[in-house]
């Protein structure tokens, strides 16, 4: 096998350990577009060996396309990229050891499903042999060796994806790219498949850079999620400090649901944890978690996401004042009701999970509406 | 108009009326000097399509019922020969028809000779100099190795020239199917192609494509007209085979007297000599048109005795063994 | 109501007519011509020349129209517009033009071949007719394979790319592939196309016998209707086994999957050991039209160019007085006549096909492609058989007379159906190719919003196949103005048509005057298509689906 | 105006109130699939003017076909089909009084907004200045007042989305037939249009079928749901009712996520709200509300759903045994975590909501699990 091995007319792509990724100022404007922002304005990024780091962003912030810069699809117009230390930009897509998962499968659709994983491998012209080794045990870790003689129009979505995933992962790459390889799925295959290629992601321990702009997906998936708008990083951080301490209102409102109450500043105190300030909202003063760049008296965001919002009863017939608040609409999840209710601060969404059968409150009923301060964020008011 | 009329008769006083419509097979010059030069004389209105032999006796066949032409008129008598076989044709013996020498006629009257076409040697004079060639000016001529792959004709079974050609040499062997076989399987060695239309030798050789080219002197004369002007006609001093243009009336035509009228008016020197005038250059069958300088002179010609029944009746049989004995085989 | 209205339609011109001569091959004549044709060595050579040209124009063509195609879709150079309306160039080749200007330039004493190079090369025959015929049919093969290839998921090169395939891996284990079915569908189209051609066997055929030009001798060399319809439908067996695989491979095209969402854009070919040699093979096909074309244009200003290369206008002085301009008037009139019907008829043909009925669609699609695939003598003497009578049945006159010089409006009719049937077969495969394009659903949201089939099919789907409908009337125009053989047996004296009046030229050997009407139909035919993609432009661009 | 109403030529088909549909024993067998399951296996179906219907399940399973079979776009191998008790079968679908939304939109993509929405108005020969009118409102009632010039393709996808609704809303229709119109659009833009779908169908009072695999759409939009199962109904219910008591398995795992764990009736007591059954779970006795279809000793299926299982310490290093449980994996979701845990009655799956940021259980950590019995479900055993 060692001897065969050797026969190989370029190294081989495969079997490398995890790479490290490095963009620099990557910059894309495309051509035809002068003058206008570009689709890429500057991209910094330190990706680390084995990292599944996410790109996260509302349509057209510039995800695909500093993927693609990644792959080598696209030419970037200014900054480097480097894996583990070498430039890649010099290098066309193919030389790059790489592999992407594209939104579209992009699977061939003249290949069975054995071709299409075996092709990356025989493009190596690896032995008969390793390839069909190779290629088996990827479809058994992908439960499609039954399939393996079907052609790709035979398979359903869930199945099509796997194949794509497998023909990528059969390479070893050092860097694994996926383009929302999940968007054509329906939401209970998004989530199988979600789990799944964490999973094998995790086993192989290969680089990965994912682009989405499904926030659970993102959630459940990244060691680090990237959050894009207009083709800036706003930023980097963990799922967790992503949803709990977002840099900007844009980031709060574009991971998961939250509320925005206007406030200013009281007293502002800084700890080992980080930042704490008094602020008055809900006809209350509490006392929250800060952002670092605050300082007092500045016009501030508050923060509060609606599974954060406690509801208690008041009395009936009251007006809309200081903590009390009238339910508007209340839209029932099964596992969680949803309130929409009118305060002094505007309209507060709020989430009650799990329900007793008998205790939704209908609309027009009066409450009074507080948060847990802890869980509330204060941000720098949007421009 | 659901009503189907059939009242059109011509009047019966001798005065013409009414319109024709005449297949012609001539050139389309030729057909239209012809057909306007008989609406001037006669004031019927007299059209024409340009069609071939074959083309006029399918389209007279498929239209067996209501015919749409009246007048045949040009084009090689054996298709007249076929279409009065098949019924497509009327009799009539024009007044007139007594000019035209019984050999350019029809026993029986379905038609009549108004032109007679001779076979020759059409070369290109510039290929013959390179070639270091004489004209040709007998059948043996052909056969010199030196115009090996020289000679252009068209296949027996497609074209009426070429059959000719087979039919004379079978005429000048005394009805020796054998030797006149024996002869086209010389000639085949110099032949070049055999092309499906009569004419192209013609223009095969005007080109320069081939040096010689087997046609009827007055196709070859209209090339040179037209512009090939290194072309050049010869005759066989061995005999030639010759092509009668016919005239007729087409059966069931609404027009009858307006047709015969044509008929006798085609074989008139004034109708005749209007060929030359607009680039024809057969001969002409009533002794008394014109002759012109760029026609073959019959009186010095060495016509063979074409017997255009016997032909036909063998041409089946000829070009069927044509095809598989000569065209078939390789080329020495 | 629609369908029952088309399958009248098409039964009178094409059905009726086809059933009327085809009959003949089983009368005695007939009968003994088709053993012959199994028997005898000289015709079963004949129907051997036949598939082998049809063979060869076919791959010949379909890989010309590929290479400009894969030029066009896949690499950037300069005159990349211009190379697109050269290819489109042969879509107007008038009967013998193309075949003439190739003997004058490559004949044994051609301009190139013995003035320019001294070579005595004899074109005549399969070379010759395998080159021209390629170079008339290869647009169609250009077009359809030129949209294909713009419709390739660009994924899917990439993916490829991606696993570290180079450009020509890609381009063997994955562009070719994926074309398979379109290769099929046009090397079939060709290979009808080319074994239903007559003029061209005729000029520059030499020996080389094929069925169609059998059955045009047979006719009219031999007086022999009987058997000429018999080579015909001989003829008609390579067609019709065509049209099956085709209608096979067409099941399977569903494999390349034209996805909704493609990512990214084609990557051009910019190697240069791709490049090069492709731009080579392409440009120098494109210059051999042009030279063709040129001739044609040069030889209209000559007495015989070749022969006699003195500049005259008397050619055009010629075609453009008397008979000639009538011709010209009459078949431009008639061939507007009958582009519309043709394309109209073509599209609605392709919409029930695709989307109105399920059973007996191959049948009617095969109904429609028979004006193409049945050799043009055998149906004009269809139509000449068929409806030099009025067409009455008990004491009913179903029809007038529609053909020859007896009939209602001088016979133009039967011209003019001759035409659409003809030229309607190749709207009928490009509508159907982009009806299946489009999302089935935006139909049924107009007969939702309570729209009947017909109005759906007015306002929604025509409107959609634009670029189709288009395609298919520049195609059938040009088909209608250089269609000959067929309308040999139905002209009349008020129905001169150009193309037999090039046909006499070239038989008088006045070249000049045939060049000259050449000439004369390219700039009708480029004029009117001209009009025709101001008058049907595309003002909303619009997207495939919604 | 009424004068030139009155020279339509057809009853326009607009303006109509809501209809009552009744589908009874509908059958669907698509040609050349003889001998194998129909489609569409007999669907019985009462729907009430105005109401809102969701059509729901896996799929396959015949909801569009279903759905196709009322717009009349395919034909019913069996079964009736009436609409305020007249016959539908016999109407093509263009006489039928519905309008369709697409799953593709299918907007007319050579016509600019007004056109599409003006289509089928046109089509009734409405006068001119009629058609503005109530062109002109139902683009505002959709904000696309100032879209109306655009052509289909210069709209982002829930525009588009939008126009799809307006052109079949225009028309005013006795029936609103919708099919999965929702699942091309990205996760955030679906809940947005779902609210507004809801709010245009209660506003107009239309009665709607609505097709959709997607639980939350089916749950937040719906008056009653139809679970779907191979052709046939699984359950018509409200959309409480199917969440929190299921008819089947099927449906409860179809419907939101849940635990299954194996028991057996102990004693069984039919109160005036329904069953309650006392059971063994999770090494404890719960009396929990039970399916109508069961008896005293029958093999049943606890239903928990993972809200409703609570966690409490347990001291370190135990055993699974009783109601101690192990974690085997948690994910932070920002509003939830969930937790994988091992119990003596299988993996039980746990979602608890709002997590306090360092209350997140690690791996192979005991607790104690249990859960409230009101909120649990007894069901038949699946086949
Ligand atoms: N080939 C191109 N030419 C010009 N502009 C482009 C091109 N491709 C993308 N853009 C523009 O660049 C910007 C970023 O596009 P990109 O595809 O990277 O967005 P994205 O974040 O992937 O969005 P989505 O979530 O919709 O896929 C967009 O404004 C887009 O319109
Ligand atoms: N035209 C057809 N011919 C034959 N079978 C069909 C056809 N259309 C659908 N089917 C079959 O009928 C069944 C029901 O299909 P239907 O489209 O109604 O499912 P659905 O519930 O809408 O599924 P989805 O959620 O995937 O849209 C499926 O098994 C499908 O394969
Ligand atoms: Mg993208
Ligand atoms: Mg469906």
């Amino acid at each position: 096998m060692a001897t065969s091995l050797s026969t190989t007319r370029e190294t081989p792509r495969t079997a490398s350990p995890a790479g490290s990724l490095q963009l620099t100022d990557l910059v894309k404007q495309y051509p035809g577009s002068a003058g206008t922002e570009p689709a890429v304005a500057g991209i910094t990024l330190d990706i680390r060996p084995g990292e599944f780091l996410t790109l996260l962003g509302p349509s057209g912030c510039g995800k695909t396309t500093t993927l693609r810069m990644i792959a080598g699809f696209e030419t970037p117009s200014h900054g480097t990229l480097t894996l583990d230390g070498e430039d890649m930009i010099a290098l066309t897509p193919d030389k790059r050891p790489m592999a992407m998962v594209f939104q579209s499968y992009a699977l061939f659709p003249h290949m069975s499903v054995f071709d299409n994983v075996a092709y990356g491998l025989r493009l190596q012209r690896f032995p008969r042999k390793r390839v069909q080794e190779e290629v088996d045990f990827a479809l058994a870790s992908m439960s499609l060796t039954k399939l393996a003689d079907r052609a790709p129009n035979q398979l359903s979505g869930g199945q099509q994806q796997r194949v794509a995933l497998a023909r990528a992962m059969v390479m070893k790459p050092k860097v694994l790219l996926f383009d929302e390889p999940l968007s054509n799925l329906d939401a209970k295959l998004r989530v199988q498949m979600r789990t799944e290629i964490r999973a094998l992601q995790h086993k192989l321990g290969i680089t990965s850079v994912y682009v989405t702009h499904d926030q659970d997906e993102a959630m459940s998936l990244s060691d680090r999620i990237v959050v894009m708008r207009q083709g800036r990083i706003e930023q980097v951080a963990t799922p967790d400090t992503v949803y709990r301490k977002p840099a900007s209102v844009f980031v709060a409102d574009f991971i998961g649901r939250a509320n925005f109450l206007d406030t200013t500043i009281d007293t502002l105190v800084t700890d080992g944890g980080g930042n704490r300030a008094t602020v008055r909202a809900l006809g209350a003063t509490y006392v929250v978690p800060a952002h670092d760049a605050l300082v007092t008296g500045s016009p501030v965001c508050l923060m509060v996401r609606p599974e954060s919002v406690a509801l208690s009863p008041a009395p009936e017939s009251r007006e809309v004042t200081g903590s009390y608040g009238r339910v508007l609409k209340s839209v029932f999840y099964g596992a969680w009701v949803e309130y929409e209710i009118e305060t002094v601060d505007g309209n507060v969404t709020a989430v009650i999970h799990d329900p007793a059968p008998g205790d939704i409150l209908a609309s027009g009923t009066f409450v009074q509406v507080s948060f847990e301060q802890d869980r509330a964020w204060l941000l720098p008011a949007d421009d | 108009g659901c009503v189907v009329d059939d009242t059109q008769q011509a009047s019966a006083d001798g005065e013409l009326s009414g319109s024709l419509t005449v297949a012609c097979g001539a050139m389309e010059d030729w057909c239209q000097a012809m057909t306007t030069a008989f609406t001037e004389k006669t004031g019927v209105q007299t059209d024409f399509v340009r069609l071939s032999s074959g083309e006029t006796v399918a389209r007279l066949e498929a239209a067996k019922s209501s015919p749409e032409f009246d007048v045949w008129h040009g084009g090689p008598a054996d298709g007249y020969g076929t279409a009065s076989d098949a019924g497509l044709l009327e009799q009539y013996e024009s007044p007139n028809a007594a000019q035209i020498p019984a050999k350019y006629r029809d026993a029986e009257n379905f038609w009549t000779g108004v032109y007679v076409g001779a076979l020759g040697f059409c070369s290109n004079q510039a290929k013959l100099d390179s070639l270091g060639v004489d004209v040709p000016t007998a059948w043996d001529d052909l056969l010199d190795p030196k115009l090996a792959g020289q000679v252009s004709t068209a296949h027996p079974s497609t074209s009426g020239t070429a059959f000719t050609t087979m039919w004379t040499q079978v005429t000048l062997a005394n009805g020796d199917e054998d030797a006149a076989f024996d002869y086209m399987r010389k000639l085949h060695n110099n032949v070049l192609q055999y092309s499906k239309s009569g004419t192209a030798p013609g223009q095969a050789a005007g080109r320069g494509e081939a040096a010689v080219g087997l046609v009827f002197t007055h196709d070859c004369v209209k090339y040179k007209e037209a512009g090939m002007t290194d072309l050049q006609v010869s005759l066989p001093e061995e005999g030639t085979g010759y092509e009668v243009g016919g005239v007729g009336i087409v059966k069931g035509t609404q027009n009858l007297a307006a047709a015969q009228a044509y008929i006798d008016w085609s074989l008139t020197p004034e109708a005749q000599d209007i060929g030359p005038t607009v680039g024809s250059y057969q001969v002409l069958t009533n002794p008394e048109s014109v002759q012109d300088e760029r026609m073959i002179d019959l009186g010095t010609t060495n016509l063979v005795d074409y017997d255009f029944a016997a032909a036909a009746a063998a041409k089946k049989e000829l070009t069927t063994r044509f095809d598989e004995e000569i065209a078939a085989q390789p080329r020495e | 109501m629609v369908i029952a209205g088309v399958v009248l339609i098409l039964m009178i011109l094409i059905g009726y007519p086809l059933v009327r001569i085809l009959t003949q091959a089983f009368t005695v004549e007939g009968l003994g011509t088709l053993q012959d044709i199994f028997s005898s060595s000289a015709n079963r050579t004949v129907l051997v020349n036949t598939v082998i040209l049809g063979v060869l124009v076919g791959i010949v063509g379909t890989a010309v129209g590929f290479a400009f195609a894969y030029a066009q879709a896949r690499l950037d150079f300069r005159g990349k517009r211009l190379l697109h309306l050269i290819a489109l160039l042969p879509i107007v080749s008038p009967p013998f033009a193309v075949a003439t200007a190739v003997i004058t330039l490559f004949g044994r004493s051609g301009l190139i071949t013995n003035k320019l190079l001294g070579q005595d090369y004899n074109i005549y025959g399969l070379t010759g007719l395998t080159l021209v015929l390629s170079l008339s049919f290869f647009p169609v093969a250009y077009m359809n394979l030129l949209g294909m290839l713009r419709s390739l998921d660009p994924a899917t090169d990439e993916a490829a790319l991606s696993l570290g395939a180079n450009r020509w891996k890609i381009f063997r284990s994955v562009t070719i592939p994926m074309l398979i079915p379109g290769f099929a569908s046009c090397f079939l189209l060709l290979f009808v196309e080319a074994i239903a051609d007559l003029a061209n066997p005729l000029v520059i055929g030499g020996d080389f016998t094929v069925l169609s030009s059998r059955a045009y001798i047979a006719i009219t060399g031999e007086y022999d209707v009987a058997s000429g319809a018999a080579y015909s439908l001989v003829l008609l067996v390579p067609g019709l086994l065509v049209f099956l695989i085709q209608r096979y491979w067409a099941e399977r095209r569903s494999v390349v999957s034209v996805t909704g969402k493609p990512s990214g854009n084609i990557t051009l070919l910019r190697s240069p050991l791709g490049r090069v040699p492709l731009l080579a093979a392409v440009f120098a096909i494109a210059t051999l039209i042009i030279a063709i074309y040129v001739t044609v244009f040069v030889g209209a200003f000559t007495a015989i160019l070749g022969v006699n290369n003195t500049f005259t206008l008397a050619n055009y002085r010629y075609v453009l007085s008397g008979i000639g301009s009538d011709a010209m008037f009459t078949t431009t009139i008639l061939a507007l006549i009958a582009t519309p019907i043709a394309g109209a008829l073509g599209m609605i043909l392709a919409w029930l096909v695709v989307r109105k009925i399920r059973r007996g669609r191959g049948a009617l699609d095969f109904l429609g492609m028979l004006g193409l695939a049945v050799p043009g003598t055998v149906l004009g003497i269809g139509y000449a058989v068929a409806f030099n009578r009025p067409l009455i049945i008990g004491n009913i006159q179903l029809l007038p007379a529609l053909a020859g010089g007896g009939a209602i409006f001088g016979g133009a009719l039967a011209i003019v159906m001759v035409y659409v049937i003809r030229s309607m077969p190749s709207g009928q495969r490009s509508g159907i190719a982009s009806l299946q394009q489009i999302d089935p659903a935006i139909d049924e949201a107009s007969t939702s919003l309570g729209a009947s089939g017909f109005r759906t099919f007015w306002s929604i789907t025509l409107p959609l196949i634009r670029p189709a409908l288009l395609s298919g009337l520049t195609y059938a125009f040009a088909r209608a103005m250089t269609t000959l053989s067929p309308i040999i047996f139905i002209t009349t004296p008020q129905t001169k048509i150009m193309t037999s009046q090039i046909l006499s030229e070239v038989d008088a050997g006045r070249f000049g005057n045939a060049f000259a009407y050449c000439t004369i139909l390219i700039a009708i035919v480029l004029g009117v298509i001209g009009l025709m993609n101001l008058i049907i432009r595309d003002r909303s661009a619009p997207t495939r689906t919604s």
